[in-house]
C-alpha cells in the first residue's frame, strides 16, 4: 500500500502535514518546537504570551482524570517583549524544517491585544493566534472575550489593525452559539479560526474533599473534548465556509484526525496527544491518517476535505 | 485510556535513613519499574515529582531540603498523601539486543514512528533510542579505594551473570535499592556505590549490606568508606567485578551524573541516568522539565541513556 | 460497618435519597418513572414536554461514542395536555413510595413557557422543571433561552407567573459564565437549579464521513460530562449558595454523588448511568455512596454537603 | 468504558432463506451471545435492531417486511452496514443454580442492589431476576402431530443430558440456530420447534436438520409438518424429549410468545422469551421499547424468563 501524501495548502502556505502543534502544549522553547516539527508537525504553535512576564499557578496545575485531561498552567509566559526573541529564535529553527510558526497572543484589554500583537509581531511569525478563550481575563462582566461576538469582534479588530501578520482567532467551546463568535470575528478581520480551546471544567478528590487543582478549576482537552470540538466546527465551516479552521480537540489518531477534517477543518491541531502518546505522536497520526486515507480511497488531503460534512 | 488520579494512600510505617532523610511506606501498591517517579501532592500544600523507593508497598525516601519536602517530614503515620502516577520511563534491564538506551546521544524525533495505536502509557517516546553494545572493559585503575566494604555477593556471583554498576547520591540510593532487587531477581552481577558528603549521611547501607551486593562507599570527608566522590569508586569498582559491565546506572545529583556520563562515554559503557528537572504538569505538556536541547524529564525521562543536558 | 442513611432535605420534602431521576431517561412513562423510584431514586423527573406532540427525529438517536453518550432524541413528548394526564398517573404510583414528582417543560417563546406550566400544573407535580437549555428552540437568534442571562430571566419570570407550584430552572454547559446566568434566574424567581444539562457534540463515523446521529448534532452525557458539570455547580454554588442545586452530569458511581455534593450541590441528577449500570443504577450509587460516606466519617448527607468546596 | 459506536462491516455473503427473508454473513465478529442484537445502522436510511444469527462471523436473517428491511434486501455483497452491539441480554444456559430467569413474574426493582462496580455491561440489569427449578414434565399432549423431522439425535442423546426446547417463529429461527449450537456445545439435548404459515416460508430447516437436534415442523396450512401453530407443537415435543425438560426458549412473534409463556406456566416450564418493541436509543435511555409494567426490551431484556408484557 503506498500512502498518499499529507501535504496540503494553509492561507497560501504549503504544509507537510495537517497536524498542528497547539498552543500550550511544548510551545515554551524553540528546541520543543523545533522537535515536534521533526515529530511530523506542518505546523507549530507557540504558548500563549501575554504583556508581562506570568508565573502561572502552584502546583498541581494539570492531570488525566481518565477520560481525558484537565489544566490550569496558568498562563506561564516571559512577556511579550522575551516572547518575541523566543519566536525568532525558534522561526530560525524551524525554516529548514519547512515549517510555519504560529505566535499566540492574549492580554486583558482590548487594546493591549493589539500591544502585544505588535510586540510579537517584530519576530515575524508566520501567523499570530489571537487567545481571546483564556479563562483568567475577559470583559466587564470577568466573561472570556469570547464570550460574546461583540468583544471578541472587538479584540479581533484591535490586533487586526496592530499588524499585517495573518491572525487566527482562537475560540472558547463554551458558548451557545460558536456559529455568531465566528462570523463577528471573520468580519472584524480573521483570516482564519482555530477552534477550540479547552472546556471549563472541574475535578475534585472525594478522598480530600478538594478539587485537584491548584486553581480549583481548569480547562478540559482530549478524548472527552472531541465531540465538543467536531461540532464547533462543524457549526464554524457552515457558517464561514471561506475562512480555514485549526480544529483543535481530542485528536488522538489519525482517525481523529479524519473525522477533524470530515468535520471542516483545514488543518487539524494536536495537543493532549503528546501526553497520550509522546512527541511522536506526530509522526504516528501522520502515518495512521495517510493510511485511513489510502484505505478508504482519499487520494490527498484536499480530497478528504472536500467530503466534509454538510448541514443536512 | 489510563487514568491518572491523585490516589489517597496513607502512612503505614516512616523510617529515619539518616538525620534529613525519612522513608515513607504507604498502604497502597502501584505496578511500577524502578526509576519510574509519582507526583506526591499535599491538598493545599504543593505536589513534587519522588522516585519510587518500591512500587509493593508503595515506598518514597525523602530528603527534607526545602518546604514541601518538610512538609512530608511533618506527617505521622496514619496522615494520606496523594500519588499520581507512576510516571515516566524508569530503568531498563541490559538484556541483550532489546536495551532501549545508547551510549551515543540520540536526537529527539527524526520523525520515525509507528502506525499502531496502543495503550497510552507504553506508547509513550519508546521508538526514539537506538542500541549499542558495551564493550569490553579496560584501563585499570589507579585510584586508590578502600577495601570494598563488602563482598558478600561475590561468593555465589558466577562470571556468567552479567555485571551491572550502580552509582547513588543523596536520596538516589533509594530507588537504587528498587533497581537493585530487580536485577539480582532476574539474575545479575550488582556493585553498588553509595556516596555522600560524611558517614551520617550515608543511605540504606545496612539495607545493600543485606544484599547480594558489592558495595562500595564514598564520602567526601572520608569518614567512611573512600575519601571522594562517588564518580572516584568507578574504576575500581569496575575493576573488581566479576565480568564486563553490561550496564552502569545512577540517580543522584545532576552533578555526579554529568560525571558519571562522561566517565562512561570515555570508556564506552552504556549507562542509564535518572535525571531531575523541576516538574509541573509531570505528563509532557508544559515543558517546564525540559532539559537540553528539548528533552522533557517527565516524559523522555527521567531515566535517560545519556547526558540529556549537553 | 453500618451505613449512614441518605435521608436529606431538598425544598422542605425529607427525600430517602439525594439521588434524582435525571429528565429524558426513562421518564416517559409513569411505570418506568416508578421503577426508578423503587430502585432507589429519592425524586423522578418526566421527560421534558412542550406545548405539543413532538415525534422526535429518526434513528439513530443515541449512542455510546466511548466516553459518554450523545443523543438527539428530539424532544419526542406528547404535549402538555397528555402529560398532565401521564403526571397525574406518575404522581399516583410515586405517592405510596415517597418520591416527589419534577415535572420538565420547554417552549418556544417566553409566553408559551408559562402556558406550558399552567397546564402542567394540574397534575400539581411537586416542582416544575423549566428546560431552557434544549438546543432545538431559542431566542431570535437561535440561542437556547439558557445562553443568556435576559432570556433566561424571562422565562423563569413567565413560569414563576404561571403557577405557585417551585420551580427549579436547568442551565446549559455551554455559556461563557453560567454564575451570571444562575443569579439571573434566582433573581427572576427560581426556587432551584438544574444544572447542567447535555454539551453540544457530534460523533462522526469516518468509514461512512457521516456524522452518527441523524440530526447531525447531539447532547453530549456521562463521564465525560462529569468535570464540566461539577465545574458548573461550584460556579453557581459560590454564585447563589441559597438556591438549592440539583447538580446533574456524570454521575455513575457513589463516589461521582460524592464529588457532586461537595461541588455544591443539594442533590444529584441521574441520567446516563441507567445505560452504564442498568435502572438498579440507583441503588447501587446509594450503596457506594452510603459506604464512601461510612469510609470517609460523614454521618449524613448534611455533613458531606457542609464540607463542600468553597472558592480559595 | 465500553464504547459503543457503530462499526462498519462488509457483506461477505448473502443467502436468500425463503421468499422474503436474506442472510447477510458479514465480515466480522463480535464477542456476544445468542439473543443479543445490535442496531443496524445504514447512513441516511434508518438504524433498527437486529437479532444475532451468528456473532462470528456476524450474521443478520433479515425478512423484509417494511421500509428499513427492504433497504437492507436491496445491499449486494460488498456493500458495508454499521452495527452498535451487541446490545441486550441474551439467552443464558439453563444450569443447575445459576439460571437468571424465573417461571414466576419478578417485578422491575424492588431496591436490592449490590455495592461492587465492574464493567458496565456485565453489571446490566442482572440482579432483579429470581431462580425456580423446572418441575417434571407432566400431562401428556392429546394433540396429533406429525413425527418429527429428523430424529437423528436420538441416537447419541443420553438422559443425562439435560434437554432443552426451542420455538422459532420467522425470522426467530435463525437466533436460535446460534443458540442451539451453544446448547448442543455445553452438553444439552435439544429439540427445536419451527412454525410458518406454509412450507415455502420455513426457515433454517436444512441447518436444522444437519443439527443434532430433534427438528418438529409446524405450518398453519399443514404444507410441512404439523398444520398449526408452533406452539400446538409443544406437548408432543415435551413428550417425545428424551428428559425433563429444563427450559424452554422461543424468539418469534408476540403472539407466540404470548400463548408460549402461559402454557409454560401452566406447565411450570421455565421459559425463556427473546421479546420485539420499537426501538431508538438501543441502550436504555429513551422508553420507546417498554413493554407491560417498566420493562426495557432494550436493556432487561430482549431476552425475558416471563412474559414481560403482563
Ligand atoms: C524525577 C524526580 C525524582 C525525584 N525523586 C526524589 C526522591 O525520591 N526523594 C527526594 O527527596 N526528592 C526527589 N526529587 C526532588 C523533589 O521533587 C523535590 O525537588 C525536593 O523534595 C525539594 O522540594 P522542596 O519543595 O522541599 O524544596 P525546594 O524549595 O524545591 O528546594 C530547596 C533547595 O534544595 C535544593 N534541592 C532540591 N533537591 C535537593 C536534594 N535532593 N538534595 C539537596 N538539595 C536539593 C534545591 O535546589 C533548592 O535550592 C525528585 C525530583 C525529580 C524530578
Ligand atoms: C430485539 C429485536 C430483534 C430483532 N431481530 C430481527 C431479526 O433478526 N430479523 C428481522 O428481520 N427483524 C428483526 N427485528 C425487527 C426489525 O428491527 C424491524 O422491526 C423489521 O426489520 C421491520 O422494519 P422495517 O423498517 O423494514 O418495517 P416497518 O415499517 O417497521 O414494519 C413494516 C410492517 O411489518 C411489521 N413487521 C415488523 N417486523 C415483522 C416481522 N418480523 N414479520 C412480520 N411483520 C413484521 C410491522 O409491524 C409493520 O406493520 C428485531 C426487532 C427487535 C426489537
Ligand atoms: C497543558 C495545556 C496548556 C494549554 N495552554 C494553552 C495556551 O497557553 N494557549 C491556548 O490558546 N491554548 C492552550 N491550551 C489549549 C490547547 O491549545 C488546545 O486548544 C486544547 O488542549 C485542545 O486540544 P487537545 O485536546 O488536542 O489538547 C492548553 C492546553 C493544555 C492541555
Ligand atoms: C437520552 C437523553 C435524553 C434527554 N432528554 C432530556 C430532556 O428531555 N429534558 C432535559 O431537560 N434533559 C434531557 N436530557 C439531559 C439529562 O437530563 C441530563 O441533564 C444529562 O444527560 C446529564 O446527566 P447524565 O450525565 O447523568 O446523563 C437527556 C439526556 C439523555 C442522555
Ligand atoms: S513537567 Fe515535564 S512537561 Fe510538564
Ligand atoms: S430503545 Fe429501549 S429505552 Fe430506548
Amino acid at each position: 500500500m503506498t500512502l498518499p501524501p499529507l501535504t496540503c495548502d494553509f492561507l497560501g502556505w504549503q504544509l507537510h502535514s495537517p497536524l498542528v502543534l497547539a498552543s500550550g502544549i511544548i510551545g515554551a522553547s524553540a528546541s520543543l518546537m523545533a522537535r515536534a516539527a521533526r515529530a511530523g508537525a506542518g505546523m507549530v504553535t507557540a504558548k500563549s504570551c501575554g504583556p508581562t512576564p506570568r508565573a502561572g499557578h502552584p502546583n498541581p496545575v494539570a492531570l488525566d482524570w481518565g477520560g481525558g485531561l484537565l489544566n490550569a498552567i496558568g498562563l506561564t509566559n516571559p512577556g511579550a517583549q522575551e516572547e518575541a526573541l523566543l519566536l525568532a529564535e525558534t522561526k530560525r529553527r524551524l525554516a529548514p524544517l519547512g515549517a510555519p510558526l504560529i505566535a499566540s497572543i492574549f492580554a486583558g484589554t482590548v487594546e493591549e491585544f493589539g500591544q502585544v500583537a505588535a510586540i510579537v509581531a517584530q519576530a515575524q511569525p508566520d501567523l499570530i493566534e489571537v487567545n481571546i478563550s483564556c479563562p483568567n481575563v475577559g470583559d466587564e462582566f470577568g466573561t472570556p472575550f469570547a464570550g460574546s461576538p461583540e468583544s471578541a469582534a472587538a479584540v479581533t479588530a484591535s490586533v487586526r489593525q496592530a499588524t499585517t501578520i495573518p491572525i487566527s482567532v482562537k475560540l472558547a467551546p463554551n458558548v451557545p452559539d460558536i456559529a455568531r463568535i465566528a462570523r463577528a470575528v471573520v468580519a472584524a478581520g480573521a483570516d482564519a479560526i482555530t477552534a477550540v480551546n479547552t472546556m471549563p471544567g472541574m475535578v475534585i478528590d472525594a478522598a480530600s474533599g478538594r478539587p485537584v487543582l491548584s486553581n480549583q478549576v481548569g480547562g478540559v482537552s482530549g478524548p472527552a473534548l472531541k465531540p465538543i470540538a467536531l461540532r464547533a466546527v462543524f457549526e464554524i465551516a457552515q457558517a464561514v465556509p471561506a475562512t480555514p479552521i485549526i480544529g483543535t480537540g481530542g485528536v488522538v489518531t489519525g482517525q481523529d484526525a479524519a473525522e477533524m477534517l470530515m468535520a471542516g477543518a483545514a488543518v487539524v491541531g494536536v495537543g493532549s496527544a503528546v501526553w497520550y502518546r509522546g512527541v511522536n505522536a506526530f509522526g504516528q497520526i501522520n502515518v495512521e491518517l495517510a493510511a485511513f486515507m489510502a484505505g478508504q480511497g482519499y487520494p490527498s488531503v484536499a480530497a478528504l476535505r472536500r467530503a466534509s460534512i454538510r448541514r443536512g | 485510556m489510563a487514568a491518572n488520579l491523585p490516589q489517597a494512600m496513607a502512612i503505614a510505617q516512616i523510617r529515619d535513613e539518616n538525620a534529613r532523610t525519612k522513608t515513607f511506606v504507604l498502604d497502597g501498591r502501584l505496578e511500577a519499574a524502578p526509576g519510574q517517579f509519582v507526583m506526591a501532592w499535599l491538598p493545599g500544600v504543593d505536589e513534587k515529582p519522588f522516585s519510587l523507593a518500591q512500587a509493593d508497598p508503595v515506598t518514597l525516601t525523602v530528603a527534607a531540603v526545602g518546604p514541601f519536602s518538610r512538609a512530608l517530614h511533618s506527617l505521622a503515620v496514619g496522615d494520606r498523601l496523594w500519588l499520581r502516577g507512576p510516571l515516566g520511563h524508569g530503568f531498563t534491564l541490559p538484556e541483550r539486543g532489546s536495551s532501549s538506551v545508547s551510549v551515543s546521544r540520540p536526537h529527539p524525533e527524526r520523525g520515525s514512528s509507528s502506525a499502531s495505536v496502543s495503550r497510552p502509557y507504553t506508547e509513550r517516546g519508546s521508538s526514539s533510542a537506538s542500541v549499542s553494545r558495551p564493550h569490553p572493559e579496560r584501563g585499570s585503575s589507579s585510584v586508590s579505594v578502600s577495601r570494598p566494604h563488602t563482598e558478600r555477593g561475590s561468593s555465589s556471583a558466577s562470571v556468567s551473570r552479567p555485571h551491572t554498576l550502580l552509582l547513588g547520591g543523596g536520596y538516589g540510593v533509594a530507588p537504587l535499592r528498587f533497581l537493585a532487587e530487580r536485577l539480582l531477581a532476574t539474575g545479575h552481577a550488582v556493585s553498588m556505590i553509595i556516596g555522600a558528603r560524611s558517614a551520617a549521611e550515608l543511605l540504606l547501607v545496612d539495607a545493600f549490606t543485606a544484599m547480594e551486593v558489592r558495595l562500595w562507599l564514598a564520602t567526601e570527608d572520608g569518614s567512611a568508606g573512600l575519601r571522594g566522590l562517588a564518580t572516584d569508586v568507578i574504576a575500581p569498582a569496575l575493576a573488581a567485578a566479576p565480568a564486563e559491565t553490561a550496564m552502569v546506572y545512577a540517580c543522584g545529583p545532576t552533578g555526579m551524573l554529568r560525571a558519571l556520563a562522561a566517565i562512561c562515554q570515555a570508556r564506552e559503557l552504556p549507562v542509564q541516568l535518572s535525571w531531575e528537572a523541576p516538574m509541573r504538569c509531570g505528563i509532557g505538556l508544559c515543558s517546564s522539565c525540559e532539559v537540553g536541547d528539548g528533552w522533557l524529564t517527565c516524559l523522555d525521562g527521567p531515566v535517560f541513556g545519556f547526558d540529556p543536558s549537553r
